[in-house]
């Protein structure tokens, strides 16, 4: 018998969805907690899963139905998925701890409804973490883009259109990755990760041009759906005008996990030694990556609306991400992966910041952020710590991933991405200095406007201090400190976890 | 942009044309795909699950992790069409002025419903359960048996069809399905075999493993068709009437 | 010439299934009309369907459904029958898209609805406002 | 003496006493006393660690910490050794004198936000030991970096437009200077020599053999420029905007924590990541000494031209800064051993200097040279301690700064640079010119009618004088036994 614990991981959350629908009359605290206690079972899964990775040092193979692979589909989850897996879990949780008042907000009715879908799109998240299979993989990440489309249309307003032009680049880039995964089944005869990959290292199919062909399509639909320049134009609008719980859980995850698609069919199904001799395009890759980090952070500096310049962020962030998987060393795999975890806690932890304060103002604006240091201090300690984790200071997470992308990029000679990260590095202290500045100290001309503002029934002193309820404040603080723990624990993260994980090759 | 993409589209296509010296000829029984696990799911997927149509095998056995999440996608996109669009009636709705009256003049085409409705439903059970046999299944016979509550609902009217089929019933239609495919799952799994893996009903049914794999494919395909009927009646129920169950088509 | 010929023929199933997928992506792409942009979605991914069932054909096979010997005996010859995995594959595949088109038409009503077209540039013009 | 497990804790003690203090500061802002309290509790007992541990260090022990092993090969690691030890001691013995003097300035312009003044100003002095103290070049930056932060909303006190204006501008250099010059270069190292730990002496350096010259040229010039906390030009041009803090801040900045953290990164990283060796060889020294001889020269010319006491000071601070890595630039002992023990000297001056003027504004409101002719006859002692603390500067015997120039001169000398040998006699030359007449007109000008007819203006309050009278004092104990930081400083170079 096999021990059991992977399928909890997806399985839980799936259950949920389902009984999420069928218990509507039963009110919005009974949707809430099982959503909750879902999350966190599930979460207390992939926890156990990645405690027996790290501890016996191989992956797990869950055979689905019994059925042994290539014939039957399985899970796997080695140190990379198993990393994901817990990044998802945390994020998810922690999001959905946090959605109970603003999730309410967004929707007076069908809240159980909605939270189904949170919790299918969280499913299909853990899914596409744990496949072993490249067909499931189309096919959870259909879920949960289709679970996105649903949360992110609930936005209202703008956000369908916004959300529609998502859903064509969506489909576009799920289909551009299923006609890849057809060419590479017509060569190879197989679906299975390890199964593939064994068949495309032999002689005879790495010259292939339908391979290569394959290998564009998926990589080309990946592209798109995790938004790297120059295919993100639709990310922007459809994450900015999506509601506060909707952002908090997809603006983290769904690009992040697109990414761990990424190395997945780079370094599993195909080889680290096939991408970078064979198909050669790394120069290309990451002068498009260091482009989209450049890009991506000037766009943001332009934005008014804090959500949207968060978006951009999260373009900047996938280049981030690309050009360290690209740069063909370990150094840089390693900081890819890092800031897959990092990146995900950050804009977790930005977008909620953010959410907390549009929350109590009622104002998207950077406007809102003035003397927010006052009124909500916890929310702009977590807001402060995001930002500093983003510029990269220590001893935040976003410092150490930075430093082995540096470094991955040094070794490598790339310089053009040396100077992409150390100018966005720049632009974002910029883009995050005016807003804590007008946070710490308010804004010079109407101090006592804002600060009047802030105080709807009277307080004693001139400030009143008004933090976000606490369902929201918890979460907060806890993606807070995860910043500044998972970057005094690096050491622990790289040596357990990402190392095991580097391609063959490097 | 247009020319632009144009180019673009042009060029790939051209690559792309180009690129198929390489893909195996039409109906090549010595293609990759036909020669690596085709050949395993026809020798053994008779014998492994007693099912002849070895697609209905692979679908809901093999791949049967796969088919679980099929059915839920069409359960995410009732969801999200209902999320979307379902809201009570707002009144000024610009979809409705194209609509055309209806008011019992139709005497023809509810006597055909009338008629053909039954054995419509009657049919799409049979492809449901006969799927093992021959081409079919629950994705076949759920659709078939959607369409017949959306051919009432268009030759009588949405709200007539609503009250056979009511909305609330339709989700938890919905859910059950899919419910009822991962419960089977999860029943495997208490019963000490994989998530899905049915011979752990074996035990349950009193019959061997093959057999068990059996009955557990007739189950998801039932749990599937469940969904599929159920969504295809909800996705109509919201698109036809733009959300306010008002008026369908 | 004839080379030429039969290389075609002898993959017209890509050829037929490309070429209908450049329509489709075509028309997501450079239409305005979001209807028009929907249909092409869908040629596009009927397109992936199309090539994806054409890889299962086998010369000289049948359906994949296990024929009888008159003794009761099952005919087990893998090359009498068609590859099953293509249909199991496009079966999951139409699903999800008859899925994300009804996600589509329905955000699409609603576009409709809010912006009272649904042509991409009155929409933007709308927006604008 | 201690065991010796004490002398592992002890630096640990002295990074956190600070570290420790910001939360009992931060909820006892109700009650000032309390809150003070803690400042010097925590400012009392780090000076104490650091003076516990110069025993074990003059015996020529090093103690090392592993911290945190934050990435595989690099590790948060605490090193005292000799030349961290001189600035530990500056910087933790400043803190309790500029404590006391600022809570008299704070109360006695009753300043607003007081409580989170004096927790930023604890975090920076944590910083600032936490640089002292650092094993390796990432905690070095790691903290360097806390201070830039920390500081800066001392910087931006005043929360007016010019307070921003300042605070913004001091933020962006220091910033970037770390991420865009300082960071890469840091990365590149560690991709050459696969770690940053500090060397042990100060000739090898850990450049391994054979890296290219041009490379390890631009990594010089990289952290030469990139720690622009140490003020050379043209990264400088913080330091007089930073000058609308408010006096002890300034004091604190210019003098004790964050000019002395970029000098003491430039000179550590010189002289133990290149080491004197690799910089000889490449001719690196030199072209760094005529880099600083130019900021010396230059930002002495432009503190002729200013008025405002605080802007003078600040040129003033940009020219000795120089100093001290013109003494390390020239790779000669004695030129490092000068440049070294101008940290000590200049601090002391420094501070005493920014205190005067701090007593000076908080006494009569006057921020110009101009406006304070006459003055020293109504504050005899803030002035008899600003004229000592300029001879320190000027470089005059018996007070410290005199030692500095000896040694300096000395190495220059042994160095064989004739040029810069000049350069030290003009700047004296200048500094004569533009400290003197501050004195000068204080005991000698005429009153000016607002300074005679106002009975007010007297003596700043106690609690500020005593810091001053004090930091003067030391200022020439230093040059009259000045053994007693030379001890630590010969052993840098031994």
């Amino acid at each position: 018998m096999m021990d059991q614990t992977p399928v909890f991981i997806i399985a839980i959350p799936l259950f949920a969805s389902l009984l999420l629908t069928l218990i509507g009359p039963l009110g919005p605290r009974v949707a809430y907690g099982l959503l909750i206690g879902a999350l966190s079972l599930s979460l207390g899964a992939s926890l156990a899963t990645m405690v027996r990775v790290v501890q016996t040092g191989q992956a797990i193979h869950y055979y689905m139905g019994d059925w042994l692979p290539p014939m039957g589909i399985e899970l796997v989850i080695d140190h990379l998925s198993a990393a994901v897996l817990v990044m998802i879990g945390v994020c998810a949780l922690l999001s959905g701890i946090y959605s109970m008042h603003t999730a309410g907000q967004d929707n007076h009715d069908r809240l159980n409804n909605y939270y189904a879908l949170f919790s299918l799109l969280v499913t299909g998240l853990l899914g596409m973490a744990s496949a072993g299979d490249v067909f499931n993989l189309y096919v959870l990440l259909e879920i949960s883009a289709l679970a996105s489309y649903g949360l992110l249309a609930r936005g209202g307003g703008k956000a369908y259109f916004a959300t529609f032009k998502y859903l064509v680049m969506g489909t576009i880039g799920a289909c551009f990755y299923l006609l890849g995964v057809g060419y590479i089944y017509i060569m190879t005869g197989s679906l299975n990760m390890a199964d593939l990959a064994d068949i495309l290292s032999r002689e005879s199919l790495q010259e292939s041009v339908s391979i290569r062909i394959g290998f564009t399509l998926i990589i080309l639909g990946i592209w798109t759906k995790m938004a790297l320049f120059p295919l993100h134009a639709w990310l922007p609008n459809a994450y900015s005008r999506a509601g506060t719980a909707t952002a908090c859980l997809i603006a983290p995850l769904m690009t992040k996990v697109s990414v761990y698609i990424m190395l997945r069919m780079m370094f599993t199904v195909f080889s680290a030694d096939y991408i970078f001799n064979q198909i050669a395009w790394s120069s290309l890759v990451i002068y498009m990556a260091s482009a989209a980090v450049v890009l991506g952070m000037i766009t943001a500096f332009a934005q008014r609306d804090m959500r949207k310049m968060l978006t951009y962020i999260i373009v900047a962030e996938i280049g981030y991400m690309t050009g360290g998987a690209w740069l063909a060393n370990t150094a840089g795999y390693t900081g890819a992966v890092y800031h897959i975890l990092a990146d995900g806690l950050m804009t977790l932890s930005l977008f909620m910041a953010v959410g907390a304060i549009i929350y109590r103002t009622g104002d998207t604006s950077a406007n809102a952020m003035q003397g927010i240091f006052r009124r909500m201090p916890i929310t702009a300690a977590v807001f402060l710590i995001g930002a500093a984790s983003i510029v990269g200071i220590p001893p935040t997470c976003g410092f150490f991933s930075k430093w082995y992308l540096l470094q991955g990029a040094v070794q490598a000679g790339a310089w053009i991405f040396v100077a992409a990260l150390l100018i966005a590095g720049l632009m974002a202290a910029i883009i995050f200095f005016r807003l804590l500045e007008a946070a710490f100290f308010g804004n010079l001309d109407d101090e006592g406007l804002s600060v009047g503002h802030s105080a709807p029934h009277s307080g004693t002193g001139a400030v009143q201090m008004r933090e976000a309820p606490l369902t929201m404040l918890v979460p907060l603080a806890v993606a807070g400190a995860a910043l500044l723990g998972l970057g005094i624990y690096t050491n622990e993260v790289v040596t357990y976890l990402i190392r095991w994980s580097v391609p063959a090759g490097f | 942009m247009k020319p632009f993409a144009r180019i673009i589209l042009f060029l790939c296509a051209v690559m792309m044309l180009t690129a198929t010296v390489d893909l195996p000829d039409w109906a090549d029984p010595g293609s990759p795909a036909s020669t690596h696990l085709s050949p395993g799911f026809i020798e053994q997927g008779y014998h492994e699950t007693a099912t002849p149509n070895v697609v209905t095998a692979v679908l809901a056995d093999y791949r049967s992790y796969d088919t679980l999440f099929e059915s839920v996608v069409v359960f995410a996109a009732s969801l999200v069409v209902m999320l979307v669009l379902r809201r009570t009636s707002t009144g000024t709705s610009r979809i409705k002025h194209f609509r055309p009256k209806r008011e019992g003049r139709d005497t023809i085409l509810r006597g055909a419903a009338q008629s053909i409705i039954p054995v419509m439903q009657i049919f799409a059970l049979y492809v449901l359960f006969h799927g093992h046999y021959s081409p079919g299944g629950g994705f076949q016979g759920g659709v078939i048996f959607g369409a017949s509550f959306i051919l009432l609902s268009l030759c009588y009217s949405l709200k007539f069809a609503m009250q056979r089929f009511k909305e609330k019933m339709v989700l938890i239609c919905c859910a059950c399905g899919a419910l009822l495919y991962a419960g089977i799952g999860a029943v495997c799994l208490a019963m000490g075999w994989n998530f899905l893996g049915y011979a752990g009903l074996a035990g349950l049914l009193g019959v061997t493993d093959v057999m068990a794999r059996s009955h557990g494919i007739l189950a998801v395909e039932a749990g599937v068709g469940i969904t599929v009927m159920a969504v295809m009646v909800s996705l109509y129920y919201d698109l036809a009437s733009g959300g306010d169950m008002e008026e369908g088509l | 010439m004839d080379e030429f010929f039969f290389f075609i023929v002898a993959k017209y199933n890509y050829w037929a299934s490309l070429i209908l997928l450049f329509i489709g992506l075509y028309g997501m792409i450079a239409k305005n009309n979001l209807m028009k942009k929907i249909i092409g979605m869908v040629i596009f991914q009927t397109a992936i369907l199309i090539f994806f069932v054409s890889i299962g054909v086998k010369w000289g096979a049948s359906v994949p459904i296990i024929r009888f010997f008159p003794d009761k005996q099952p005919l087990l010859d893998a090359t009498a029958y068609a590859n099953p995995l293509p249909h199991v594959l496009i079966l999951t595949a139409i699903v999800v898209g008859v899925a994300v088109l009804g996600v589509a038409l329905a955000i699409l009503q609603n576009i409709q609805r809010i912006h009272g077209t649904i042509e991409e540039d009155e929409i933007l013009e709308d927006m604008r406002k | 003496m201690f065991p010796v497990s004490f002398y592992q804790i002890a630096p640990v003690i002295a990074l956190c006493a600070s570290l420790l203090a910001v939360p009992l500061i931060a909820v006892s802002g109700r009650h000032p006393n309390l809150r003070e309290f803690w400042t010097f509790a925590a400012a009392a007992l780090k000076f104490a660690m650091v003076l516990s541990l110069t025993g074990w260090i003059l015996a020529g022990n090093v103690i090392t910490v592993d911290l945190i092993n934050v990435l595989p090969d690099i590790s948060i690691q605490l090193r005292v050794d000799s030349f961290g030890m001189v600035f530990a001691l500056v910087s933790s013995f400043l803190w309790i004198a500029a404590a006391l003097y600022t809570v008299g300035y704070m109360r006695g312009l009753a300043e607003h936000a007081q409580t989170r003044f004096f927790v930023c100003f604890a975090l920076s002095l944590c910083a600032t030991i936490g640089v002292a103290f650092s094993g390796n070049l990432l905690t070095m930056y790691l903290f360097y970096e806390m201070l830039s932060l920390s500081t800066y909303p001392l910087v931006a006190h005043h929360q007016d437009r010019e307070g921003r204006g300042g605070a913004r501008k001091y933020l962006t250099f220091l910033l970037g200077g770390s991420v865009g010059m300082v960071l890469p270069a840091m990365i590149i190292l560690f991709s050459l020599s696969g770690n940053l730990d500090f060397a042990d002496n100060i000739y090898g350096g850990i450049i391994p053999q054979g890296t290219g010259n041009l490379l390890v040229t631009i990594l010089f010039v990289a952290f030469l420029f990139g720690f622009a906390k140490n003020g050379i030009m043209p990264m400088h041009a913080w330091l007089p905007g930073a000058m609308v803090a408010p006096t002890p801040v300034s004091a604190l900045l210019h003098a004790v924590a964050v000019v002395k953290v970029g000098v003491f990164c430039t000179a550590r990283v010189m002289l133990y990541i290149f080491g004197i060796d690799v910089m000889d060889e490449l001719n690196l020294g030199v072209a760094a000494a005529y880099i600083v001889s130019f900021t010396i020269v230059t930002a002495s010319i432009i503190a002729l031209t200013k008025d405002n006491l605080k802007a003078r000071l600040a040129y003033s601070t940009i020219s000795q800064l120089s100093y001290i890595i013109l003494g390390v630039a020239l790779l000669t002992p004695s030129a490092v051993q000068g440049g070294l023990i101008h940290i000590v000297n200049h601090a002391f001056a420094k501070i005493t200097l920014f205190f005067c003027a701090g007593a000076i504004y908080v006494a009569s409101r006057k921020k110009n040279i101009s406006e304070m002719s006459g003055l020293g006859r109504v504050m005899p002692f803030t002035f008899g301690a600003f004229a000592l603390a300029s001879l320190s500067m000027i470089g005059a015997p018996p007070v410290g700064g005199f030692i500095t120039k000896w040694y300096l001169l000395v190495g220059a000398l042994d160095a064989g640079q004739t040029a810069i040998i000049l350069v030290l006699l003009a700047s004296t030359m200048l500094n004569v010119a533009y400290f003197g007449p501050v004195t000068y007109k204080a005991f000698f000008g005429k009153p000016n009618d607002s300074i005679s007819e106002n009975p007010k203006i007297k003596e700043a309050p106690l609690i500020m004088l005593v810091p001053i009278v004090a930091a003067a004092i030391i200022s020439v104990l230093l040059g009259i036994f000045p053994h007693i930081m030379m001890q630590f400083v010969r052993m840098v170079t031994t």
